[in-house]
C-alpha cells in the first residue's frame, strides 16, 4: 500500500538492474535490516499496523470493560428490563422485539441485541473470539503448508506425488462448501481422533477447519521455493556436510522460508477472520452464545430494518481489522519481497 | 445454518413442529360405543358461506410462501405449507369445517356422507362414500381408492404412516413393503362405497386422523412414488396444475367440484391462484403491502412487525394458533428431577421477554393445552405467577437454593431456527441468573429433535413446540405421557412420567366421545404444571396479511389448515 | 575530421532513490563521428550504459535527472519531446541491448517484432515490410528466414537472438547504434560471431556505433576509439591503440589485466582489481578509484580533471606521465593480441 | 496439444474422484444424525425405519454405498433426503442463475479491475493511484455478505431503487428486467475481485515495465501508448486471464453461496446452503462434485488458454 519504495513508484523509475544490484551490495545491511528500514518508512503500513494492535489491545480488554464499565456479561439477557437514559425510562427491547439503539453511555453503548445483550460488549468479546480463530488459524495453516510444502519440495518423488495430488484436490474443493459443510458436520456431534476429542461448540472446530482450508494456498508456493532451494550450492553444501535430511530442512531451508512465511502470515490472518465470519454468518463457525464478528452481523441480519447497528458495528470492526492487517500485510511485502504473488480466497 | 435458513425461519416454525408422534394410544378398549361425529353435529351448518356474500367471484390470485412444500402428494406432505395447498384439492373421508377458530374444529363429513358410525368395542369404523363423486380428471371415485391412498401413505414411508398403524394389518403390510399387498383392516365395497376400517385398539382421535389430508383421496392408479412433480387428481374446490418444487404451484378451480353438493365444502372463490416460493420475506412483505402480491403466509419477520401494523391496517391481523413453546426439563436427570429445581424454572421465565423474542406473536400462557383446544382450562391463578406479568426471581432463587442444585451445569438445547435459537439462549441467560450454570447449546433443525429425543444425549432442558396435527388434545398430551417415553425418537423430551397423568391421559385417549372426556385432559395439563414437568410459556400467533384488493372478510383463519384459500375472494 | 553526428557534453545522471540520490554519470563528455566505431568501456555500475541509455532517453522517469547536452543532428535528445524522440528511436539511432534472451517481447513473433519497428517509421505494404524482414534476418545471418520469423524468442538460442536484434537493430538503416554489452550474455564463441557480424555491417552500411562493454578484449578489433568509465566518469579516452599500447590510467592497466579469456569463468567481476566498485549512492570524494588504486596518494582525495595528454588521448589521474609509465606493470598490447589469437580461428 | 488434454482430463477426474470420496466421507465419519431416522419424522416405528433403511442402501458397506450413490449422480437420479426431489433436477433448475451471477460479476470485476488497475499503474505514486489503493484494499477486506446484506437492505428495500433481491429470467421479465434484479449482486461479489485484480494487474504492469523488452519496444521508436498496450498490457494480462478464469470457476463452483443467499438468487449455490441446513448429503454431495468439477475444468481451460497465449509454455512437458 502507497510505499515509496523503488518498485512501487512506477513507470521506469527503477534503477537500472546494475545499480540496484550495486544498492543491495550496500555495506553492513542485512536483507532483515533493510526490510525493516523499508518498512518503517512505509508509515500508512505503520499506521495501520498500529490500529491492528489497538483493536487486539481493546479486544483483549473486554473482560474489563464488561465488568467495570458495562457491568454485565456478553451471555447476560435483559430483554423485558428497562434503563435509564439521560433521564429517561427505555425499554430495553421493545414489546415488537426491537432491541433499543446506540445509548452512548456507559450501559447499552452501542444499544442492545434482541435478546438484551449489551453489543459493545458483545463486539469486544466477539472480536476476541474473531481473533483467537483468525490467529490460531492461521498458525495451523503455516505449521502444515510449511511442513508438508517441506516435504514435498525436499523430497520429491513419491512423497511430493502424494502431497501434490492432495494439494490438488484441495484446490479443487470451493473453500466455502468445504468449510460449510465440515462446520456444520462437527458441530453436531464433535469428533474424537485417537486421544483428541472435539466437542460440537468447541472453538477448535472453525480454528482447525479455517487452518486447513488454507494449506493449499501456503504449501503450494513453499513447495515451489524449495524446489528451487534445494538446487542452491548450500544445501549441496549441507549434504556434503553429511547432515541428515531432517536437518537440512529445519536448519538450512526453514530460515529461507522465513521472509515467505512473514509475508503470508498478515494476509492468512486477515482471510482467516473473514473465513470465520462466512462460517459463522451460515452458522457453520463460533456456535451460540459464544459472539464472533460473523455471529453479530448474522443475528443483526435479523434485525436490519429495526435495528441496523446490530448488523453494521460488527461490520465495520471485521472491516477495519482486515483492512488494517491487509494494509499492514502488504507493507511487509513490499518491504520483504515486493514481488511475491499472494492468492487467496475467501 | 440459521443464516441461510433465516429467511425460512418464521415459517419453519410452523413446519418443523407440524409433526406428531404414533398415538400409540392406550391399551384398555372401553365398550362404549359413540360417534365420533356427536360434539360435532350439534353444531350449525349453515353459518359457513359456501357461495359468496358481497366481493367478486374469479379472478387469479398470487400468493407466496417463504419454502416450499415438502411434497405436493398428499400421500407425504407434512408441513403448514403443504397442508394448505392440498386441503384444497385432495378431500378425505372427513374433514374439517371451513371456520374460523373454534368452529374449525369441528369434524364434518367429507367424501363421505356422514361421520364414521363406530362399534361398541370402539375398534370399528364405517363410513359410506358419497355417491357421484369424480377426480378432477374425470376417473369416478370408488371405495378402494381410499385402500390404495391409505397403502400409499405406508408404503412411501411418509411421515403420515405412524397415525394409521392402528388399522389392523398395518404393521405386516409395511414390514412387507409390497405395494399391492392388502390391508385387512380396510374392507371397501365399490358398488356400495361402504368402507370399514378395523382397529386393533380404541384411539379415541381416529375420527381426525381419517380427516388428515394424508387419507386425501387419489385414485386407484396413482403410482407407488412420490408425485409432487406431477400431482395426481384430486376431489377438491382446487386442482394442482402446476408443482415446480421451490419455485411455484398453480392452483385452478376443478369446475367439476360444485356439482357434488357438499354441503360444508366451499366451492372456490377464485378461478385461479398462483403460489410463489420467495425466500425474501422484506420483499414478500413489502410486495403485499404495495399489493403486487395477493397473499402471504408466513408471519412478517419480527423487524417488519411494526411496519406491518402501520400500513396494512385493516388487512392484517395475527390469531393464536393450536400450538404450544415450551421448555423441556428432563425430569430424570439433575437437576431437573428435584421438583423444587423445575419449578423455580417455571417461576423465573419472564413470559413477556418470550413474547418479545417473538415480535409481539405469541400469547403467553401457563397451559400446556392451547386455548383452542378442547378440554383448555385456564390455570387461574397460574402457580408461578401471571403470565403477563414480571417472574418472581427472588422465589426461584430461593428454591434453587433451597433444592442445594445451586451452581449445577446445565445445557440448554434448542435448534437453530430464528426463534429457537434467541429463546434458547434466554433461557440459559435465566437458568445462570437464578443460581444454576447454564449454557446454550443449538444444533440443526435438521436433527434438532432427534438429538433431544434420544435418551443417550441426556438432554437436561431445551426448546420443544408443538403445533397440533388434528384439533384434539390427544395430539399434545402424549409429549407428557409417561407410556410415550421411547429410548430414541422421544417425544416425551422431558421424560414425563406421572402414573397419575398417565392414567388420565391413557382413559381420555382411548375413548371417542371427546366431550366426555375433556375435564380428564385439563385435569392432566394442571398436574403438569403443578409439579413443573415442563415450562410452557405461550402459543404462538401466526397472522393473515393480505393486499387491498382481497375482500377481508373472506379471509378465514382455519385452526387446522390456516388461511383458507376456498374462500378468499376479491373485493 | 569530419563533423561529429552526435556530440555529449557534461552529461549528469542523477537518480532519486530510498536511500538517496544516486550520481550515476557524472560529467561524461563525448562525440562520435559518422561510420566510427565507439567503445565505452567499465564495469558495472560505471555508468556506461546509464549514458546510453539517456541519449534515447530510455532512462526517464519522474526520479531520474539529467543535465548536459547530447546533441544529435541538431536535435538535444535529453530535453527533445517524447515525440520528438520517437521519431529518431529506432530509425536514427537504434539500440542493441545486452541480454537477447529477456530484450525480446517473449509472446509475440519474432517476425512481428522486426516489422513493428519498421511500421513505426515506415510507411509500407504488410507484404514489403514482410520481405524487409526476411531479408535483414537473412543478412545477420539467421537461416531459414522466412520460415523463422514466424517463430517466438524461446526457439531461439541466445546467439540467434541476438542476430534478431542486430536485424531489428539495423531495420531502419539508422546512423548511430549502440550496442549496451551486446556479447555479454551469450558464450565465448558465439561472442566472437557476432562481433563479426556487428564489424561487417558497420562495413556494409557505414553506421557509426557506439559499443558498450566491460571487456576491453572484445573492442580491441572493431573499436576506433575507446572510453574507459569508473564511477560514473570517464577516467580515460583514445585510440585503440593509444588505450591497449599507451594505458594512462592505473584502472586502465586494471581492466587490460583481466581481459576476458577462454579459460576463465565469464564475468562481471574483474579479479585482477581488487576491492569493490564504488557506491555511487554516496561517492567517495576526489577520484573515484581511489579506493582500489595501489598508487593513490594524498592528492587523489581531489578530482583530478579529465586531462588532453594530446592526439584526443586523455585521462584522469593524478599520477605525472612519467609516473605511470615507472608503474605500469603489465606490457601493454601483449595480452590484447594474444586474446584476439585465441578468439580468431572460431 | 492433444496429450496434454488428454493427460489433463485423466487428472481431472482422478481429483474428481477422491473430492467425491472425501464429500462421501465427510458426512460418514462425522457424527450428524441419522438420515433414516430424519427422513422417518417425529413419529416413525421402527418397522418404517427399517423400511427406509432397506430403501436407500443405508445398511449396506460404505463402499457400496458410495458406488451406488456415484450411479446415482452420474446418471442423474440422485434423490434427496429431505424432501425426495431429484437433485439434478433442482441444481439444473439453479445453474442457469449461478451461471448468470458469475458471468455478470465476472464481466464487471475484469473490465472494472483492468481499467482501474491500469489506471493506478500509469498514475502509479500520485494521488488517485493511492486513493484507488486504498479503495481496493477496502474492496478485498469486506465480506460480501455483509457488503450484499447492507446493500439489499438500503438499496433494495429502504431506497427502494433496486428490486430487494430475487432473480427475474429473460424469458419472463425481459432482458432489463434481468439485469435489474442482478445489479445488486454482480457489484456485491464483484467488489472483492475488482480489489484483487486491479492490485495484480497493477503491480504486474509495474513489474512488466521495467522488463527488457518494454525498453527494447521503446527503443523502436513506437508511441508510448502502443508499447503499454501491444507489450506491457498484453504481457500483464495474461496472468489475469488465467487468474480469472480460475476465479469464475471458484464462483460458479461454490463460492457464490454468500451472494445467492443474501440476495435470494436461488442458485445452485444456495440450494446447497439449504440441503447442508437440512443435512440433506445427497445434493451437497452432488453440488460439491459439480463445483469441484467447474473447478477443475476452468483450471484445464486456463492452462490451455495460458499455453495459446504464452508460447513460452511448453505443453505436455
Amino acid at each position: 500500500m502507497a510505499s515509496i519504495d523503488s518498485a512501487e513508484t512506477g513507470f521506469s523509475t527503477d534503477l537500472p538492474p546494475e545499480i540496484a544490484a550495486e544498492e543491495r551490495r550496500a555495506p553492513g545491511s542485512g536483507p532483515w535490516r533493510i526490510a525493516l528500514r523499508r518498512l518503517r518508512r512505509n508509515k500508512v503500513a505503520l499506521v495501520f499496523g498500529v490500529v491492528f494492535v489497538l483493536l487486539v489491545a481493546l479486544s483483549l480488554s473486554a473482560p474489563l470493560y464488561a465488568k467495570h464499565i458495562a457491568h454485565t456479561t456478553p451471555y447476560k439477557n435483559r430483554i423485558a428490563d428497562t434503563i435509564t437514559v439521560h433521564g429517561q425510562q427505555k425499554n430495553i427491547v421493545d414489546f415488537d422485539g426491537t432491541p433499543i439503539g446506540p445509548t452512548w453511555t456507559k450501559q447499552y453503548f452501542l444499544g442492545a441485541d434482541r435478546n438484551g445483550r449489551d453489543v459493545m460488549v458483545r463486539l469486544l468479546y466477539g472480536g476476541r473470539t474473531s481473533l483467537l480463530i483468525g490467529f490460531g488459524a492461521s498458525l495451523i495453516t503455516l505449521v502444515l503448508a510449511t511442513f508438508f510444502g517441506l516435504m514435498a519440495g525436499f523430497f520429491g518423488g513419491w512423497i511430493d506425488a502424494i502431497i501434490s495430488r492432495c494439494f490438488d484436490v484441495m484446490w479443487a474443493f470451493p473453500v466455502i462448501l468445504l468449510g460449510v459443510a465440515l462446520g456444520v458436520s462437527l458441530n453436531l456431534g464433535g469428533i474424537t481422533v485417537g486421544p483428541l476429542s472435539l466437542k460440537g461448540g468447541s472453538l477448535w472446530i472453525p480454528t482447525i477447519i479455517i487452518g486447513i482450508s488454507y494449506v493449499v494456498y501456503l504449501g503450494r508456493p513453499i513447495r515451489g521455493q524449495v524446489l528451487q532451494l534445494r538446487e542452491k550450492e548450500f544445501i549441496e553444501a549441507a549434504r556434503a556436510q553429511g547432515l541428515g535430511p531432517w536437518r537440512i530442512m529445519f536448519s538450512e531451508l526453514l530460515p529461507n522460508l522465513a521472509s515467505t512465511l512473514l509475508v503470508f502470515f498478515p494476509l492468512i490472518v486477515a482471510n482467516a477472520v473473514l473465513l470465520e465470519a462466512a462460517l459463522s454468518f451460515l452458522g457453520a463457525g463460533v456456535q451460540p452464545p459464544e459472539p464472533s464478528w460473523g455471529v453479530m452481523i448474522s443475528e443483526g441480519v435479523d434485525l436490519l430494518t429495526t435495528a441496523p447497528w446490530l448488523t453494521i458495528a460488527p461490520g465495520l470492526m471485521l472491516v477495519l481489522t482486515v483492512l488494517s492487517l491487509n494494509i499492514f500485510g502488504e507493507g511487509v511485502r513490499d518491504a520483504l519481497d515486493p514481488r511475491a504473488k499472494i492468492r487467496m480466497e475467501h | 445454518m440459521s443464516k441461510i435458513r433465516r429467511a425460512i425461519a418464521a415459517l419453519m416454525l410452523v413446519a418443523v413442529s407440524a409433526l406428531v408422534l404414533a398415538a400409540c394410544g392406550s391399551d384398555n378398549s372401553s365398550t362404549t360405543s359413540t360417534s365420533a361425529g356427536t360434539s360435532a353435529s350439534s353444531t350449525s351448518s349453515g353459518d359457513t358461506p359456501t357461495t359468496s356474500t358481497g366481493g367478486t367471484t374469479g379472478g387469479t390470485m398470487t400468493g407466496y410462501l417463504t419454502s416450499s412444500p415438502d411434497y405436493m402428494d398428499p400421500a407425504l406432505s407434512y408441513t403448514q405449507e403443504g397442508w394448505l395447498l392440498l386441503w384444497t384439492a385432495y378431500t378425505p373421508l372427513l374433514t374439517y369445517k371451513h371456520a374460523e377458530g373454534a368452529a374449525g374444529s369441528e369434524l364434518i363429513p367429507g367424501l363421505a356422507e356422514a361421520l364414521p358410525d363406530i362399534s361398541a368395542d370402539r375398534k370399528t369404523y364405517k363410513l359410506k362414500l358419497r355417491s357421484g363423486l369424480k377426480y378432477s380428471d374425470g376417473t369416478p371415485v370408488k371405495a378402494s381408492d381410499f385402500e390404495h391412498t391409505i397403502q400409499r401413505v405406508l408404503n412411501l414411508e411418509s411421515g403420515g404412516t405412524a397415525f394409521y398403524l392402528p388399522i389392523v394389518g398395518t404393521e405386516a403390510y409395511v414390514k412387507n413393503a409390497k405395494p399391492d399387498a392388502d390391508i385387512p383392516g380396510i374392507v371397501t365395497d365399490d358398488q356400495t362405497g361402504e368402507i370399514t376400517i378395523k382397529l386393533t385398539k380404541p384411539v379415541g382421535s381416529f375420527a381426525n386422523v381419517l380427516a388428515m389430508d394424508f387419507a386425501g383421496l387419489v385414485p386407484g392408479n396413482t403410482p407407488f412414488k412420490n408425485m409432487t412433480t406431477d400431482p395426481p387428481p384430486g376431489v377438491g374446490p382446487y386442482m394442482v396444475t402446476r408443482s415446480v418444487p421451490n419455485r411455484g404451484i398453480t392452483l385452478k378451480k376443478n369446475p367439476a367440484f360444485a356439482s357434488f353438493d357438499i354441503p360444508e365444502i366451499p366451492t372456490g372463490n377464485m378461478d385461479q391462484i398462483d403460489i410463489t416460493i420467495n425466500k425474501n420475506q422484506h420483499q414478500q412483505v413489502e410486495d403485499v403491502i404495495q399489493n403486487k402480491v395477493d397473499f402471504v403466509n408466513d408471519p412478517p419477520p419480527s423487524d417488519l412487525v411494526r411496519e406491518v401494523n402501520e400500513k396494512a391496517k385493516g388487512r392484517y391481523a395475527p390469531y393464536v394458533t393450536n400450538s404450544t413453546y415450551y421448555v423441556f426439563l428432563n425430569n430424570r436427570v439433575a437437576p431437573f428431577d428435584n421438583e423444587k429445581v423445575r419449578q423455580a424454572v417455571n417461576y423465573a421465565i419472564d413470559k413477556r421477554a418470550l413474547q418479545r423474542i417473538f415480535g409481539g406473536l405469541l400469547a403467553p400462557s401457563c397451559n400446556f393445552l392451547p386455548p383452542g383446544m378442547k378440554g383448555y382450562v385456564k390455570h387461574d391463578p397460574c402457580p408461578y405467577g401471571d403470565p403477563t406479568q414480571a417472574p418472581d426471581t427472588a422465589k426461584a432463587k430461593q428454591l434453587i437454593q433451597e433444592s442445594g442444585a445451586a451452581g449445577a451445569d446445565v445445557t440448554v438445547w434448542g435448534d437453530d431456527e430464528a426463534l429457537s435459537k434467541p429463546v434458547t439462549e434466554y433461557v440459559a441467560s435465566v437458568m445462570s441468573d437464578i443460581g444454576l450454570k447454564a449454557t446454550p447449546k443449538i444444533v440443526e433443525g435438521s436433527v434438532y429433535f432427534q438429538t433431544v429425543g434420544n435418551q443417550k444425549t441426556k438432554a437436561q432442558a431445551g426448546f420443544a413446540n408443538w403445533f397440533q396435527d388434528f384439533p384434539h388434545p390427544a395430539n399434545f398430551m402424549f409429549l407428557i405421557n409417561g407410556k410415550s417415553i421411547q429410548n430414541t425418537n422421544n417425544q416425551n423430551f422431558g421424560n414425563v412420567d406421572d402414573p397419575e397423568i398417565n392414567k388420565l391421559i391413557d382413559d381420555a385417549d382411548a375413548n371417542p366421545d371427546l366431550d366426555a372426556v375433556a375435564d380428564q385432559y385439563a385435569k392432566a395439563d394442571r398436574l403438569a404444571i403443578d409439579h413443573g414437568y415442563i415450562a410452557p410459556y405461550g402459543n404462538a400467533e401466526l397472522t393473515k396479511l393480505v393486499s387491498d384488493k382481497i375482500d377481508w372478510s373472506s379471509v378465514i383463519a382455519q385452526p387446522v389448515y390456516n388461511v383458507d384459500l376456498t374462500q378468499i375472494r376479491f373485493k | 575530421m569530419t563533423e561529429p553526428i552526435l556530440v555529449i557534453d557534461h552529461l549528469k545522471v542523477d537518480f532519486q532513490t530510498d536511500e538517496g540520490t544516486v550520481h550515476a554519470v557524472d560529467d561524461v563528455s563525448l562525440s562520435l563521428a559518422p561510420g566510427e566505431v565507439l567503445a565505452i568501456v567499465g564495469e558495472s555500475g560505471s555508468g556506461k550504459s546509464v549514458t546510453a541509455m539517456s541519449l534515447l532517453g530510455l532512462n526517464r522517469g519522474p526520479n531520474a535527472r539529467f543535465t548536459g547536452t547530447a546533441m544529435y543532428k541538431g536535435t538535444e535528445l535529453l530535453s527533445a519531446s517524447n515525440d520528438d524522440l520517437r521519431k529518431i528511436r529506432g530509425a536514427e539511432i537504434a539500440m542493441i541491448f545486452q541480454d537477447p534472451m529477456t530484450s525480446l517481447n517473449p509472446v509475440q513473433r519474432i517476425g512481428d517484432q522486426i516489422a513493428e519497428q519498421i511500421l513505426a517509421h515506415e510507411k509500407l505494404s504488410k507484404a514489403q515490410v514482410r520481405d524487409r524482414v526476411v531479408e535483414l534476418m537473412e543478412r545477420v545471418g539467421i537461416p531459414r528466414a522466412a520460415e523463422r520469423a514466424r517463430s517466438y524468442p524461446h526457439e531461439f538460442s541466445g546467439g540467434m537472438r541476438q542476430r534478431v536484434m542486430i536485424a531489428l537493430a539495423l531495420s531502419c538503416s539508422p546512423n548511430v547504434l549502440i550496442a549496451d554489452e551486446p556479447t555479454t550474455a551469450l558464450d565465448v564463441t558465439i561472442q566472437a560471431q557476432i562481433l563479426e557480424r556487428i564489424k561487417d555491417l558497420k562495413e556494409e552500411t557505414g553506421t557509426a556505433i557506439i559499443l558498450v562493454t566491460h571487456d576491453l578484449g572484445v573492442v580491441a578489433d572493431i573499436a576506433d576509439r575507446i572510453a574507459v568509465m569508473y564511477g560514473g566518469r570517464i577516467v580515460e579516452q583514445g585510440t585503440v591503440d593509444e588505450i591497449f599500447y599507451d594505458p594512462q590510467h592505473p584502472y586502465t592497466w586494471g581492466l587490460l589485466g583481466s581481459i576476458t579469456r577462454v579459460d576463465r569463468p565469464r564475468g562481471e567481476r574483474l579479479p585482477s582489481i581488487a576491492g569493490l566498485p564504488p557506491s555511487l549512492l554516496d561517492p567517495p570524494a576526489g577520484c573515484h578509484f581511489r579506493a582500489r588504486c595501489p598508487h593513490e596518494f594524498p592528492k587523489c582525495l581531489e578530482v583530478p580533471p579529465l586531462e588532453d595528454r594530446g592526439c584526443g588521448h586523455a585521462d584522469r589521474c593524478w599520477l605525472t606521465v612519467e609516473e605511470k609509465r615507472a608503474k605500469r606493470e603489465v606490457r601493454p598490447g601483449e595480452i590484447g593480441l594474444a586474446n584476439k589469437e585465441e578468439v580468431a580461428p572460431v | 496439444m492433444g496429450r496434454f488434454i488428454v493427460r489433463r482430463i485423466i487428472g481431472m477426474i482422478l481429483v474428481m474422484f477422491a473430492v467425491s470420496i472425501l464429500t462421501f466421507l465427510i458426512f460418514q465419519v462425522i457424527p450428524n444424525g441419522d438420515p433414516a431416522v430424519r427422513m422417518a419424522g417425529k413419529n416413525s416405528t421402527p418397522t418404517q425405519i427399517a423400511a427406509i433403511r432397506d430403501t436407500w442402501h443405508f445398511n449396506d458397506p460404505i463402499y457400496e454405498q458410495y458406488v451406488y450413490t456415484m450411479k446415482q449422480v452420474f446418471t442423474g437420479s440422485l434423490i434427496s433426503y429431505s424432501d425426495q426431489t431429484n437433485v439434478w433436477q433442482e441444481i439444473k433448475k439453479g445453474l442457469p442463475r449461478t451461471f448468470a451471477l458469475g458471468i455478470g460479476a465476472a464481466i464487471i470485476w475484469m473490465v472494472l479491475g483492468v481499467s482501474l488497475g491500469l489506471y493506478s499503474a500509469v498514475r502509479s505514486g500520485g494521488f488517485s493511484d493511492r486513493l484507488l489503493t486504498v479503495l481496493a484494499l477496502i474492496g478485498v477486506s469486506m465480506p460480501v455478505f455483509w457488503v450484499g446484506a447492507l446493500m439489499s437492505y438500503y438499496l433494495g428495500y429502504k431506497f427502494g431503487w433496486f428490486p430487494n433481491g430475487g432473480y427475474t429470467e429473460i424469458a419472463q421479465g425481459g432482458f432489463g428486467q434481468w439485469i435489474y434484479h442482478l445489479i445488486l449482486p454482480w457489484t456485491a461479489l464483484a467488489i472483492l475481485f475488482v480489489g484483487v485484480y486491479s492490485r495484480i494487474l497493477r503491480s504486474n504492469i509495474l513489474d512488466t515495465i521495467n522488463d527488457d523488452y518494454v525498453r527494447t519496444a521503446r527503443a523502436k521508436g513506437i508511441s508510448e501508448r502502443q508499447v503499454l498496450i501491444r507489450h506491457v498490457l498484453r504481457n500483464s494480462l495474461i496472468p489475469i486471464i488465467t487468474l480469472w478464469g480460475l476465479d469464475f470457476g471458484l464462483v460458479i463452483g461454490g463460492g457464490a453461496v454468500l451472494t445467492e443467499s443474501v440476495f435470494n438468487l436461488q442458485g445452485v449455490g444456495q440450494y446447497f446452503a439449504e440441503a447442508i441446513g437440512r443435512l440433506d448429503v445427497p445434493p451437497v454431495l452432488e453440488v460439491t462434485i459439480l463445483g469441484a468439477f467447474f473447478i477443475v475444468l476452468l483450471n484445464t481451460v486456463v492452462d490451455i488458454v495460458y499455453a495459446l497465449l504464452d508460447p513460452r509454455i511448453r505443453l505436455g512437458s
